[in-house]
């Protein structure tokens, strides 16, 4: 019966990337982009279930803590640059390009 | 098992070069939250060389002291002589890269004050710096040396993101042109995150797929589990997703030239180098450890994805007018000079022979491309950097020594016989041939003698053009003095005598990857 | 009977006979290294060394007397000129003997004569060393042993040709020929050069010996072709047809050069060479010797026509020169029989051609260097000696009774009628023509009126210019005689050459020589009514198509240029272009391309996170199916 | 043990170090004449001890270099290489003295003109001294940088398009002669790169063919033979007459003793496949190069493109696999260098003089610089292979030699007789005949350093012309022995049909 989750798993996954593709606030971006992870969270859980070993389940508090760095990290990135453009808007930082 | 926890085994000899990188950056966090501002500099550059310094001794040390032939650390990381090799040489280029960061004027006064504001003319005038700089470089350094060492897919995942995440902050800070350095540092960011969430979903599918996430577990699994495949193939795609992202091979180069273009110079020396050292690192690992029995498999998608690689890096740097993005292209071309080492696998012998020429080649590279942006940040404007190549005209003949520097190293780039270059070209190509790749080591020439030309047009620029009435100044400080002869002997040695090197790679490749 | 056998000698005069190379050829080192400093003596050494020249091969000749006929081929080894193709050294023989004789003999004339002649030249030092180089190159050709060593002096001679005729080299028209004359001498040398090829492939030896020694028996079809390429180098060096159109603009030349080279010696190579081939490649009767009496009949008569209409006194004697050379050439094409009148002739008219051509260079040094005989006239009185010595070498070639021209055309037409009665008549014919246009030439140039320029002054040349004319033209008188009667040079060629088994017998009154004797009294006749009697214009009329025809050289140049001067140009210009647009294009256009490509390819780049992001999702998505692919294979 | 060849390479390279150090530019020169001097006389010495029928190499050196790729530092001449050794030895004197000004011009430096001819020198001396594949590529490749920069830095006006044009058609050749190395190594597995280790190891035919294109191509364009020419008339009538005479006499050579030592004696099965396909491209070459050569308006331009018909005489010389024809292609390698060199040379004195290269703006020196011209027209005559001067030897024994095995093509060839004589004599006529034109009419005559130039050449060219003996005795066992194995191919080919 994991396969639901796994599915449940795989659309988390995909939801996050187009989600990446789609959306141009930066924040929202970066939401995605943790939606993605935390897709992953539950395949590792699902699988630990599956495979009958706890590593999955550690795995996933891992990821957690990573992604909370992340946050850390980008939020600062983000918020500097809207301090400097006043938009959050991923499509207005194209200076670099060809 | 009887209830009794055994406490985990851990070689802290063997990990001791990470240990003390890390311990020395977490020793500059506390110094950036103790330590007065006007000392704190003065301790964080030999606090951060040191580490350096020491941690490439130890890793010498252990190599003389005999090569471990199983993991350490209850099999999370393997010391082996291929991650030893790695180790010392980002060990060294990181060094070389830190004395780029010593030297002034390449770090924002206050990344927080918006660029033209009163506050960043205060910030300018007070001659305040970020000497985070250092620890995070650290950090970055230390991820560098896990990445390639570890030997279980979270411990990586761990590692790729200790590795990343400092140096997307690195990325920000960059004195000059402001803009570009916040927008490469959020490209980077989101892009880096975005491919690692890749990474781990493949980590997760090959879980799925094997029980573990230990490398030699998988790998031994490969033909045991049955009907699994989807879990394998994709998995095995994603997780490849995330570290060809990482080494910048096509299609997932595009964020390379808009990070190396933006970033602080001597970050981008820092990536340019070590972050592609250790991304291949940890690609050969996977691939080879885990993915070895799955080669029929994936070597056919490596062809592609060399050739895409090449082909791009060579031909979009042809009209490049940014010298950092020109460096750039070419970086990804020679990722895909690297990749074809990579294909270049058969029995153990081949794949010794195929390690060792990769290892020789990423020395070489690594070198001289810390080399090429030392000279970059040394050619100055009003405006900092002299990005434009226009600008570079003439240049030798009014610095002759400094263009003929940075000539020398770009013909290593395009390959001449007695330069590093030619020898990694040679090697590489050399391994891919025995193991029948000529297809691919012919494209591989066609797009070297391709790239040639935007490498041959800078010369043509520097030496037989003449100057511009309002060139730019050339200023060369001391440690970046340092760099360019370093890394000048480095590119001469390796091109005319390589064999102690060659030697090196070749031992260190002997015993392949422990699994 | 056939030639003798070469045997090597390398005893007395002989064993130096090089020294008849070398002495010329250091004349030539010295005045053109020397440069100005010989200025003063260079004449003189030039003189020196052709005469000195002379004596060395009046010895060698004297010493080849000494042997017995059946001996008279000695071979001179001199060094190892191409290790594995061929040794050079020196034939001495009667056939080449004689060809020394008359070069040195003759040239030493000419080069006291120019002493003269080019004594208000400010390069007379220059010219001397050409003719020291000309004597030196032509003595090679003549004597070298082997084909390799006779190409070197052929194309030796055709430099200082080149050089001597673009002596003047200010004047266009005068570079012009010079360029001329060795890019058509050069065709001629393609076929000589190739049959060399073809001689070695078949012989595996390009020297004379070796040749006649050789085991090897070659198909006919071989031996013809190298007969018909030895020939085309024939027809270039000697101005036959089809490559005649070099000659008369050769005139360009100082007259000397004109005497020397394009009357009495250069131009006969071809003959030496036929005559020399003769036993090997042009058996009596073989195509390839049809074809030389073909070419020798047709040029007698191009060149006798040519001479009819020249008013240029220069080109006039040119077309006769041409129509001469015919002669040997027919002479030497129908075999043994014909050898020895060939040479003979060859020798006469050397004598008697240079004494004219240097007859007209005298009168052009009085006449201020006018050429066209239509502003002479009259010039008996003021220039006697001139006069009279001209008028032995007019009486020569028509073959007036019993001078030197008589006794040696005569004999070509008789034996040629031996061979063939159409060629035969042909060749009456010309004589017939030569009578018309030799005669017009005297007449025009020293009898009638006056036509002289306003500033013309006509004087007496000097004595060192008078005597050699007289010389020459005692040659002129006796020559004839002494080599034809009694088979003396038959004879005396006999062991070069070979002969015929019963030796002709000269008999004066036979048909043919009534016949010419009779045409050349027309012709000469129709010439006095036209031109001594009758007032010449000093204007060319327009005269008749043939009139034209002939003026134009037979629309020779004509036809060059639009078989191959304007289609070569074309060609070249069409060669160009494909080179700069066609493969260079191909080239910058790939480098182009890659450009272009890269411009366009650089703008995926957009800029947008999005876009790379769209890039790494797509990018997986593909990784993942091409795994499956691969994976399911 | 000899020490020949390593001094040889090693001399003009501490040379260049020490040019480049001193700071008086006068005393810079006379330090390259010195040097180079001195290689001169110490090839003379060495040249003198070869005996012609001892071992196939001679005064072998050989030192490991890279031993984990199986490369040596191994040096070693046959004939063929220590002519042409020679003729690189005379000629960089003679260039040294000819551009003793040539680097003032451009206002750069003259020190760093003369340093990279002293490199070039040794890597020339080491290029054709090389008995190991690899160390050749290396020279063969490392050759064309000091050449880039003399064309790029003191070339004319389109210098730096004729530099690159230069780098990246050699550079491509040799990255596809790259390839062919390697995959010889990696065929023949003989862990070694000396060449007497390689020959003979690859039997099959199919393989053979592969490797062959890989180097020949890389020579056709160094040679260089039609259609990989287009190179060439850039970067010789942009490079500075000096270089032009070193890329045209000595470095386009490598390409055709490539062909001979490498492609004939490592291949020889498919030398003797891609024969008829080489002697259309080279017969080709001389029609073509003569007809454009003719329609040239630039003096460079025109003696680029006779060279271009020239390449094509040697490299049927090479293909014609005949001894006779084999020793004049290589007879001929260097009595090109020497004539065209001297044609370079006097060209460079003529437009230095009057700063234009195109033709039309000439006429009539020859009555104000009689020598000039003079010595122009010997080495033009040279050029058209007049006999009595070194080259006719040559040609007539490439054609002869040709002759003997193919027929036809040496027919066609030698129509390129009567071009040349149309391109050397026309160009002459419309420089150095007719009436003096004004722009010329003050010209100087060649001056004493200037005939000191010409003269060796000029003598060299004659005396070669005459006595061509002692360069043939030396070329003539080595050529045997390279063509030795085509000529069995051949032989058992022919038997095959005839059975």
């Amino acid at each position: 019966m994991t396969t639901h989750y796994l599915v449940l798993s795989a659309l988390l996954f995909v939801i996050g990337g187009v989600g990446v593709l789609v959306r141009r606030n930066a924040i929202v971006v970066f939401m995605c982009v943790e939606l993605m992870l935390n897709a992953c969270n539950l395949a590792f859980v699902t699988f630990a279930r599956q495979n009958g070993n706890l590593d999955g389940q550690i795995i996933a508090f891992f990821v957690m803590i990573v992604a909370a760095a992340e946050v850390v990290i980008g939020l600062a990135i983000i918020v500097t640059i809207f301090r400097t453009r006043r938009s959050a808007s991923v499509d207005d930082v194209n200076l670099l390009k060809y | 098992m009887n209830g009794t926890i055994q406490a985990p085994t851990i070689e802290y000899g063997l990990l001791a070069p990470m240990l003390v990188v890390f311990g020395a950056a977490i020793i500059g966090v506390l110094v950036e939250a103790f330590a007065p501002r006007y000392l704190r500099s003065s301790i964080h550059k030999p606090l951060t060389l040191l580490s350096l310094a020491g941690a490439f001794v130890l890793t010498i040390w252990q190599a003389r002291s005999g090569i471990p032939t199983k993991p350490a650390a209850m099999g999370a990381v393997a010391v082996d002589g291929p991650a030893l090799f790695i180790w010392g040489t980002i060990l060294v280029l990181a060094f070389v890269s830190v004395l780029l960061i010593n030297d002034e004027g390449h770090f924002v006064a206050s990344a927080s004050a918006v660029p033209g504001s009163a506050e960043e003319e205060r910030a300018l005038s007070e001659g305040a710096t970020h000497t985070e700089v250092y620890p995070l470089a650290l950090f970055a350094v230390g991820g560098m040396l896990l990445f390639p060492a570890a030997n279980d897919l979270l411990a990586m995942f761990v590692a790729l993101e200790v590795m990343s995440l400092p140096l997307y902050l690195l990325c920000g800070l960059a004195r000059r042109r402001r803009l570009l350095s916040q927008e490469a540092a959020v490209k980077y960011f989101l892009l880096g995150a975005f491919s690692s969430a890749f990474f781990l979903y493949g980590t997760a599918l090959l879980y799925g797929y094997a029980g573990s996430v230990d490398l030699a577990k998988i790998g031994a699994s490969l033909g045991a589990v049955g009907g699994q495949d989807t879990l394998l193939y994709i998995g095995a795609a994603m997780l490849g997703v995330g570290l060809l992202f990482k080494i910048g091979a096509a299609p997932f180069q595009a964020w390379k030239p808009d990070v190396y273009q933006g970033s602080p110079t001597p970050i981008t020396a820092l990536m340019a180098s070590g972050t592609l050292v250790a991304a291949f690192g940890a690609l050969l690992r996977v691939f080879w450890v885990a993915l070895g029995g799955l080669e029929w498999s994936w070597t056919p998608i490596m062809w592609g994805v060399a050739i895409l690689t090449m082909v791009t890096g060579a031909i979009l740097a042809i009209t490049q007018t940014d010298i950092k993005r020109m460096l750039a292209y070419s970086s990804i071309a020679h990722g895909g000079f690297l990749l074809i080492g990579v294909v270049a696998i058969g029995n153990q012998q081949q794949n010794a022979s195929a390690l060792s020429a990769l290892l020789f080649y990423l020395v070489a590279y690594g070198f001289t491309t810390v080399g090429a942006f030392a000279i970059v940040t040394t050619v100055r404007d009003a405006g900092g950097e002299a990005w434009h190549l226009s600008r570079w005209a003439g240049l030798g003949k009014r610095r002759p020594l400094v263009a003929t520097v940075f000539a020398f190293f770009l013909l290593a780039f395009a390959g001449i016989p007695l330069t590093s270059g030619f020898f990694g070209k040679y090697a590489v190509f050399q391994a891919a041939v025995d193991a029948g790749a000529t297809p691919l080591v012919v494209v591989g020439v066609v797009s070297s003698a391709v790239a040639a030309f935007f490498y041959v047009r800078v010369i043509v620029l520097m030496f037989f053009s003449d100057p511009a009435a309002d060139g730019p100044s050339v200023v060369i400080p001391g440690g970046t003095w340092a760099v360019g002869a370093l890394a000048t002997l480095a590119t001469v040695v390796l091109g005319v005598f390589p064999q102690p090197v060659l030697d090196l790679a070749h031992t260190a490749a002997q015993s392949l990857f422990v699994r | 009977m056939e030639p003798a056998k070469i045997i090597e000698h390398s005893g007395g005069v002989i064993g130096v006979s090089w020294l008849l190379i070398a002495l010329p050829l250091l004349g030539a080192a010295v005045l053109l290294l020397g440069g100005r400093r010989t200025d003063r003596f260079g004449h003189l050494l030039g003189v020196a060394t052709a005469v000195a020249s002379f004596v060395v091969g009046v010895l060698v000749f004297v010493q080849l007397l000494g042997f017995d006929p059946a001996e008279r081929r000695l071979a001179v080894p001199l060094y190892d000129f191409i290790p594995g193709l061929t040794k050079m050294g020196l034939l001495i023989d009667p056939l080449s003997i004689s060809f020394v004789l008359l070069i040195t003999g003759v040239g030493s004339l000419i080069h006291i004569y120019s002493i003269g002649y080019m004594a208000h030249d400010p390069n007379r030092r220059r010219f001397f060393a050409y003719l020291n180089l000309f004597v030196a190159a032509m003595l090679l050709l003549v004597l070298a042993d082997n084909y390799v060593g006779l190409y070197v002096g052929w194309e030796g001679v055709g430099l200082a040709s080149y050089l001597l005729i673009g002596f003047w080299q200010h004047k266009p028209a005068a570079a012009t020929a010079a360029k001329k004359a060795f890019i058509v001498n050069r065709v001629g040398d393609f076929g000589l050069a190739i049959g060399i090829f073809t001689i070695f492939t078949a012989f595996n030896s390009v020297s004379f010996a070796g040749v006649m020694a050789s085991e090897a028996h070659p198909s006919q079809g071989t031996l013809t072709a190298i007969g018909l390429l030895l020939l085309l180098g024939a027809c270039g060096k000697s101005a036959q047809l089809p490559l005649q159109s070099w000659l008369l603009d050769a005139m360009e030349g100082p007259t000397p050069v004109s005497a020397l080279i394009h009357a009495a010696t250069m131009v006969t190579a071809g003959v030496y060479l036929v005559t020399r081939s003769g036993a090997m490649f042009f058996p009596e009767g073989s195509t390839a010797a049809i074809a030389v009496t073909i070419v020798g009949v047709a040029t007698l008569l191009a060149g006798a026509i040519i001479g009819t209409a020249k008013d240029d006194i220069k080109k006039a004697l040119a077309g006769s020169t041409m129509s001469q050379i015919g002669y040997m050439m027919l002479a030497a094409g129908i075999g043994p029989a014909g050898y020895a009148f060939a040479i003979a002739h060859l020798i006469t008219h050397g004598f008697f051609k240079a004494d004219m051509f240097l007859g007209a260079g005298s009168v052009m040094h009085a006449m201020n260097d006018e050429v066209n005989m239509r502003k002479y006239g009259g010039l008996r009185k003021v220039m006697p000696i001139t006069f009279a010595t001209f008028l032995v070498g007019y009486l020569a070639i028509i073959g007036f009774p019993l001078l030197s021209g008589y006794f040696t055309k005569d004999g070509i037409i008789e034996s040629v009628m031996e061979h063939s009665a159409t060629l035969g008549w042909l060749a009456v014919l010309g004589a017939g023509i030569t009578g018309f246009y030799m005669s017009r030439l005297v007449f025009m140039t020293f009898f009638g009126q006056k036509r002289w320029e306003a500033d013309a002054h006509p004087h007496e040349s000097p004595a060192v210019m008078t005597w050699p004319l007289i010389i020459l033209s005692v040659g002129s008188i006796f020559l004839g005689a002494f080599l034809i009667l009694g088979n003396r040079f038959m004879t005396f060629l006999a062991p070069a050459v070979g002969r015929p088994e019963e030796l002709p017998s000269f008999h004066p009154f036979s048909v043919a020589g009534l016949a010419t004797l009779a045409l050349v009294a027309a012709g000469a006749a129709f010439a006095w009514v036209k031109y001594g009697k009758a007032e010449v214009p000093v204007v060319a009329p327009r005269g008749s198509f043939l009139t034209t025809f002939a003026r134009r050289d037979l629309y020779g140049d004509a036809l060059n240029e639009a078989l191959f001067m304007r289609p070569g140009q074309w060609l070249t210009r069409l060669a160009v272009f494909f080179d700069n647009r066609g493969i260079d294009g191909l080239v910058n256009g790939l480098a182009a391309g890659i450009g272009g490509t890269s411009g366009r390819l650089r703008r995926v780049q957009t800029g947008f996170v999005r876009s790379y992001a769209l890039s790494i999702f797509v990018g997986a998505a593909i990784l993942v199916g091409a795994w499956f692919v691969v994976g399911n294979l | 043990m000899h020490y020949w060849l390593s001094t040889l390479i090693g001399v003009p390279v501490l040379g260049a170090l020490g040019v480049a150090a001193v700071k008086n530019e006068l005393r810079a020169k006379q330090a390259t004449l010195a040097v180079s001097l001195l290689v001169l006389v110490l090839t003379v010495v060495m040249a003198v001890q070869f005996s012609p029928n001892g071992d196939k190499f001679q005064f072998t050196e050989k030192y490991s270099w890279v031993p984990s790729f199986g490369i040596h530092f191994g040096l070693g001449v046959d004939g063929i290489a220590l002519v042409l050794i020679l003729l690189s030895a005379v000629l960089v004197p003679i260039v040294v003295l000819a551009s003793w000004h040539e680097a003032e011009a451009g206002k750069r430096s003259v020190r760093m003109y003369f340093a990279l001819l002293l490199v070039l020198e040794a890597m020339m001396i080491g290029v054709f001294a090389a008995t190991d594949v690899f160390l050749f590529y290396v020279f063969f490749e490392a050759m064309l940088i000091p050449m880039y920069f003399m064309i790029g830095s003191y070339g004319g006006a389109q210098r730096s398009y004729a530099a690159v044009k230069f780098l990246l058609y050699s550079l491509f050749g040799g990255l596809l002669m790259l390839v062919a190395v390697i995959a010889l190594y990696s065929i023949a597995d003989k862990g070694s790169f000396m060449f007497t280790d390689l020959v003979g190891s690859v039997q099959d035919v199919g393989t053979q063919k592969w490797l062959f294109l890989g180097f020949f191509i890389a020579f056709a364009i160094k040679a260089p033979l039609w259609p990989f020419h287009t190179w060439l008339p850039d970067a010789a009538a942009q490079a500075p007459a000096g270089a032009a005479v070193l890329l045209v006499g000595v470095l386009d050579k490598v390409g055709t003793y490539g062909m001979l030592r490498f492609c004939l004696e490592l291949f020889p099965d498919a030398a003797h496949y891609f024969t008829p396909l080489v002697l259309v491209l080279s017969v080709v070459g001389i029609v073509y190069g003569a007809i454009v050569a003719i329609g040239q308006t630039d003096m460079k331009r025109l003696i680029a493109y006779t060279s271009i018909s020239h390449f094509g005489f040697i490299t049927m010389g090479v293909f014609a696999i005949s001894v006779n024809a084999g020793s004049g292609a290589t007879l001929y390698m260097v009595n090109h260098g020497f004539s065209t060199g001297a044609l370079f040379l006097i060209a460079g004195f003529l437009i230095h003089r009057r700063g234009s290269q195109y033709i039309s703006d000439y006429g009539g020196v020859q009555k104000v610089a009689p020598i000039l011209a003079g010595t122009f027209l010997v080495a033009g005559l040279s050029g058209l292979a007049l006999p009595g001067l070194s080259s006719f030897v040559s040609e007539f024994m490439v054609l002869i030699g040709s002759y003997e095995t193919h027929a036809v093509y040496a027919i066609i060839a030698t129509s390129g007789v009567v071009l040349a004589a149309i391109y050397i004599l026309w160009m002459y006529q419309r420089t150095m005949n007719g009436p003096t034109a004004e722009s010329v009419r003050d010209i100087k005559d060649l001056n004493g350093r200037e005939k000191w130039v010409v003269a060796p050449l000029i003598a060299v060219i004659i005396a070669l012309g005459f006595f061509p003996k002692p360069l043939l005795d030396v070329i003539n066992p080595a050529v045997t022995d390279s063509i030795s194995q085509v000529q069995h191919v051949k032989q058992e080919s022919v038997a095959q049909e005839g059975q």
